[in-house]
């Protein structure tokens, strides 16, 4: 049945994501982007909201269960700011995946994730260069005395110098199936390469790394639906270059109505509120395609979403990145300064824009 | 309770049965329809042979248009959007026009009793006159007069785009009775078939699409009509309606513009799932990598229209709910056309020549579906309603 | 050196062309439409012009001889009516093409084109579906006993029912190299199938052909430099398609400064005029494109236009295709009715998009 | 005389030797700029290894910009495009500001020999103040004023994205003499470095790119000049310059639109070419069907680059022969900006997110080319301005 209400739960997770990332996160963005990290005071804030560590509450999660309602927390947060909730969110999923894949023996891991706000995991996802991000060229097999090789290389691992627990996903190389291997820091073979910041996001301290490590058997997590939980961490990309985007026209809106030119507040005329409207016709669409999609994530009959994310994330990137752009255009010469907030949304979602990128999924259009 | 666009089984089920029926026996008469300018003329035997209740206005006692618990304005896209599928011209006969909802939303109980209540599953028709040759959005420029003589009103004015104006039982005509008082002076009348002074200057004004879709050119010389016929004067309130025409006439078509953008989407779709099957059978002639270019725009162009149907579903999700949203609606209403125009010329590209030929109805399609970004509204009267929840009053 | 100046001839083509677009074609668009047929006085002032015949003096023709001044004279002739043109035109580049590869011994047959107004010539050159232009199916060979076999399929042939003479291009079956025949109309193995008209352009009365047919060794033009009159027959499409969309923004420009809506012209409107503005910045670079294009079609030491003749072609017809929307957009109800000409030019646009279309030179973009 | 794009053998050679020396000289100062918020601290001796006349104005005697048959504006689009190639910023290194050049628009014979003349090739610096916090493209809103007081002008107000403003031997600051006049009463007063109440509020502003350019907030707090020091005043017409301000501020940047088009198409050239080298090297990680697409995406991205070019060229082609046309400018600055952020955007995207990072400077180029569509005019400016042409003064 057609049901596009959100739940007395959901409406909550909304209402709190919002505020907190107005009143905390909001007013510390710049902060982190300069020094490269969460301040400790709003990261443990955030972390024991737990709104961005998607996990059950007998393993010390807050027990945020369906995807709709990961969504609707991670929008509402980074309305606040996104490079905040990319670094949460992406230690987060580590405790996620490993929440759900990694079975009793790996519980411990978990708690220690959800107890220990100075903790921090990671899942060595991405690959870039605009590969399909369910077509990995990190391979896994396993050797001939029975223990799991893995080789590949990995960009965008967020606090990939330190995190640990750190998960690896690739392919097996004899099945073509997904899979992901629990990795000790300690291994032989890693190599990290820290990347010394960049466009936006730096207080996730992202780095690229390489990998040619060999792990005993039982550190292969269980395969079992994993495809749908990297579906879900890839929809909350969408989700915070969403809340991102919606925040952007809404200040560029309030700006528009305070900014006097030629006679008139320049939201009188159309040249500049019609690019903040389709923005927000677009933000509209590519926010209900993300709730769609996270709502048949959890549908047994669902076929596999795999290609519909990639395509989605391709979308909402352009969505992101188009509606940013039109509030720094709203704003004129004051957007393009750091008086205001705007430029910083508008890197941040053209670095979003990259991280999960497939060529495939959309082409190049020039704006006239 | 959890969120979730997919339909309830029944309502899954009506849309398909509605899909290949439209598709296998509408369809076939699309081309008449457009060449003769009017609907087949076995419309209603065709119409007949409907596996699910379509909610006929023309044929008395047939069956209303479910329920289901999706709720009604949700309900009604799908039927829009399969029934648009199969080509627009049964949308035409289904229909009783929209004069009497105007009735509906504007009269007193009497006139509601008198000029809405037979109308509903009667089978007679009516029509709605608003828009005139030198305006369409901007209602206030109404040019039509309204005089009072005695007991009767007298109306003078052209008016054009009255779907069903040359055979409606009655015709709302929006007149103003009083120049100085610009949008406020405008009212609502009802003026039968038949009245004195009502002349048809087009029956069927010469459309680059819809061409089934009769809309006429309807000129009022000195037409009279008794003093009751101003809607919402009980005739005790020396002459003043209850309500401003102007509002009347909007309300009744906000709730309607997300139906549009998915009859929008049906067409659209129609022309894509042709192209597809069409293009499959000439898979031989492409190079792969053309090939697989040619998969990657089928699937982003499926995915365009799945994104207004979403729209279009949320805001009548929120009609629904009681929590009517303009900005909702004129997402859902502008979201989708011109994406829908984009993916019908998109096919006919990739077919080359032949898909802009009679040989296929995309070319029907590509010049029916134009109208949908036009009427009820275009795009960019959407974004000024979104561009004004946004921003109130003041935005441009 | 760059020169952007147009020269005596070409203005005086371009004033020409104008003149007879408006004064002349424009006023029967309808009924060349209605009738499937250029009227017959009109199709003769036309041709006693030579505009859209290319062909040197010393065999009839006008004697237009650069690529640059075609387009010149097919976009000031499509300001009044694209139908009309493309069907003179289609007409005219079998003259064309015959002047230049047919030879001293195919003059007889070129001058019948240029000095017979009741003549028709047509070039088999389009195969739709997708392809591109310059990968033609229809398949050129030699058979055992020196004949010339040729097999394909045509679309869009102006005049297909009863053109002649008649060319068909394909590819040699051995070299691949592109190459043109002449094929008589008496040949066994021609199939016609004539559309019964189309969304726009039926003045042209195009068909589908079919070819199965042995023609004498003779009958195979000379190849050389065929690709640059190829690459000129095609480049005509985009003059007569910008020629269309300029005319629309003029129309809608006027329009809008007319009609009067909420107190203003609705040219006072940004949501009206930038539109119309971005349609005149599309157009102007797509069409100096176009003479770029056709300037270095003549330079000897440029590399081979071919792909680029279908990028701009794909772009030609979005521009066009658009800016012909926002005419129709800008009339509203009125945009919709055949009182007015822009629905006209919004099929036409369409059609023409539709000839020579590559879908690797672009792709589907949703509007918002 | 023929119709054509091809630059003459001088110009091309002069453009491919520009660019060769940018990008392998200027640009492995790009980051060092960017972090600096200034020039690279040698970018003498960078310079002084250009194998080609750059014009340079900060090294007296240095050899002039050439001269082209191609025209002087259409040339010095080679040296905007393949200067920016490397990076941008040797610009703020090269010119001199602009404040001389509207001097030389707007000041009497007199003041142009004072303060113009003595610039030219000189090294000395000249900044522009005309924007202000509350205002930027509608420049009736200047809200400085300017009092005579004997002998004196008294200045009071801000200004903000004063290039040069810190540094500058004398900036050209527009201030208001009589509110009630409104656009008429803005009038240019020459202020030099160390008047009294001159105030550097900012340095070098807090910018997303471009920051090696440096920007200056300006307070003037009581800042008293010389009464001579208003342009365009002989001395003996009583206080009313020639001209007015505003007209003259326009005129000296109309003809500069096109070169901001044009260095954002460098920008994005070069970010093309990067991107393309780098993929090139990763090739075995593609797919076929993946290389293929990404190969189609370059070629797209190339070809909309050169259309800016044309665009370009053709509004300077014209200023070249005298035939200014406005909408020609507009439309040579409205086309590209946006199209090259997108440009860079793809590029970042199709190589991940190593694309996005300190690695590469395409993320430095991103930021910096979003001015080229604020400055000296939006995208939303250019579009009125070619509205303006194509239906006049109506147009809103």
């Amino acid at each position: 049945m057609v049901n596009l209400e959100l739940d007395a739960e959901q409406l909550e997770v909304a209402e709190l994501g919002r505020q907190l990332g107005l009143e905390v996160l909001s007013p510390v963005a710049r902060e982190a982007e300069e020094r490269r990290g969460v301040p400790e005071g709003v990261w443990r804030t955030l972390f024991e909201t737990g709104l961005t560590v998607p996990v059950p509450e007998e393993l010390g999660g807050a027990g945020i269960g369906d995807t709709v309602t990961l969504m609707v927390a991670l929008e509402n947060l980074s309305y606040g700011d996104p490079g905040i909730v990319f670094a949460a969110y992406s230690s987060g999923v580590a405790a996620m995946l490993l929440a759900r894949h990694g079975g009793p023996e790996r519980a411990a891991l978990v708690r220690g994730l959800t107890s220990d706000p100075t903790a921090r995991g990671a899942v060595a996802l991405y690959e870039g260069q605009g590969r399909g991000a369910a077509e990995f060229a990190t391979v896994i097999h396993t050797t001939d005395d029975g223990r799991i090789r893995v080789r590949g290389h990995k960009t965008a691992v967020a606090f990939g110098a330190d995190a640990d627990p750190l998960v690896v996903v690739g392919t097996d190389e004899r099945s073509g199936a997904v899979r992901a291997v629990l990795v000790p820091r300690d291994t032989d073979g890693i190599t990290v390469k820290a990347y010394d910041g960049g466009l936006a996001l730096d207080a996730a301290r992202t780095a690229a790394m390489s990998f040619d490590v060999t792990v005993p058997a039982e550190n292969l997590l269980d395969a079992e639906d994993l495809l749908t939980t990297l579906g879900r961490i890839r929809l909350g990309v969408a989700a915070i270059a969403l809340g991102t985007a919606w925040r952007a026209i809404d200040y560029a809106a309030e700006y528009a109505t305070e900014r006097v030119a030629f006679g008139r507040p320049i939201a009188a005329f159309q040249g500049v509120s019609f690019p903040l409207a389709e923005a927000q016709m677009r933000i509209t669409q590519a926010r209900l395609e993300t709730l769609d999609l996270a709502a048949r994530l959890h549908d047994p009959d669902a076929a596999d979403l795999t290609a519909a994310i990639s395509r989605l994330l391709a979308h909402v990137g352009e969505t992101a990145a188009e509606a940013t752009r039109a509030a720094v255009q709203t704003l004129g010469g004051h957007g393009f300064i750091a008086e205001h907030p705007v430029e910083l949304w508008y890197r941040s979602a053209m670095a979003l824009s990259a991280l999960d990128f497939d060529p495939l999924c959309s082409s190049f259009t020039p704006a006239l | 309770m959890t969120f979730s666009f997919t339909p309830s089984k029944p309502l899954a089920d009506y849309a398909r049965a509605l899909r290949d029926w439209s598709a296998s026996e509408c369809r076939p008469y699309a081309r008449e329809a457009d060449d003769r300018h009017a609907p087949p003329e076995n419309w209603r035997e065709i119409l007949d042979t409907a596996p699910v209740p379509l909610g006929r206005h023309d044929k008395p006692g047939s069956d209303p248009f479910p329920e289901f618990e999706d709720g009604y304005w949700v309900s009604r896209l799908a039927y829009y959007e399969n029934l648009a599928y199969g080509d627009i011209w049964p949308f035409h006969t289904i229909g009783s026009g929209i004069g009497h909802r105007v009735v509906q939303a504007m009269g007193t109980p009497e006139q509601i009793e008198k000029w809405y209540e037979p109308v509903v599953g009667s089978g007679l028709v009516t029509a709605f006159a608003l828009t005139e040759p030198h305006f369409g959005s901007d209602t206030s420029q109404v040019a039509t007069t309204a005089v009072r003589d005695g007991d009767s009103w007298v109306l003078n004015g052209t008016k054009i785009f009255c779907t069903n104006g040359a055979v409606a039982d009655y015709t709302v005509v929006f007149a103003t009775t009083d120049k100085t008082l610009g949008a406020k002076g405008i009212n609502a009348f009802v003026v039968p078939k038949g009245a004195p002074g009502f002349v048809v200057g087009k029956v069927n004004e010469h459309k680059m699409g819809i061409r089934s879709w009769v809309t006429s050119e309807l000129v009022f010389a000195d037409c009279r009509i008794p003093v009751e016929n101003i809607l919402g004067w009980s005739g005790d309130d020396q002459g003043r309606p209850r309500r401003g025409g102007q509002a009347g006439a909007l309300s009744a078509l906000a709730s309607n513009r997300p139906n549009i953008a998915t009859m929008g989407i049906g067409i659209a779709q129609a022309s894509l799932d042709v192209t597809s099957r069409l293009l499959a059978e000439q898979r031989a002639g492409f190079s792969p990598r053309r090939w697989s270019a040619v998969q990657d725009e089928l699937a982003a162009m499926n995915q365009a229209l799945q994104r207004g149907r979403r729209a279009a579903h949320w805001a009548q999700f929120l009609l629904d709910r009681g929590g009517s949203d303009r900005s909702a609606a004129a997402i859902g209403k502008g979201y989708a056309p011109h994406t829908c125009e984009r993916v019908i010329r998109r096919c006919m590209q990739l077919l080359g020549p032949e898909g802009t030929s009679r040989e296929l109805l995309l070319e029907k399609w590509y010049r029916d579906v134009k109208i949908m970004d036009i009427f009820e509204g275009s795009g960019q009267v959407q974004r000024l309603i979104v561009a004004r929840g946004l921003m109130g009053r003041v935005a441009g």
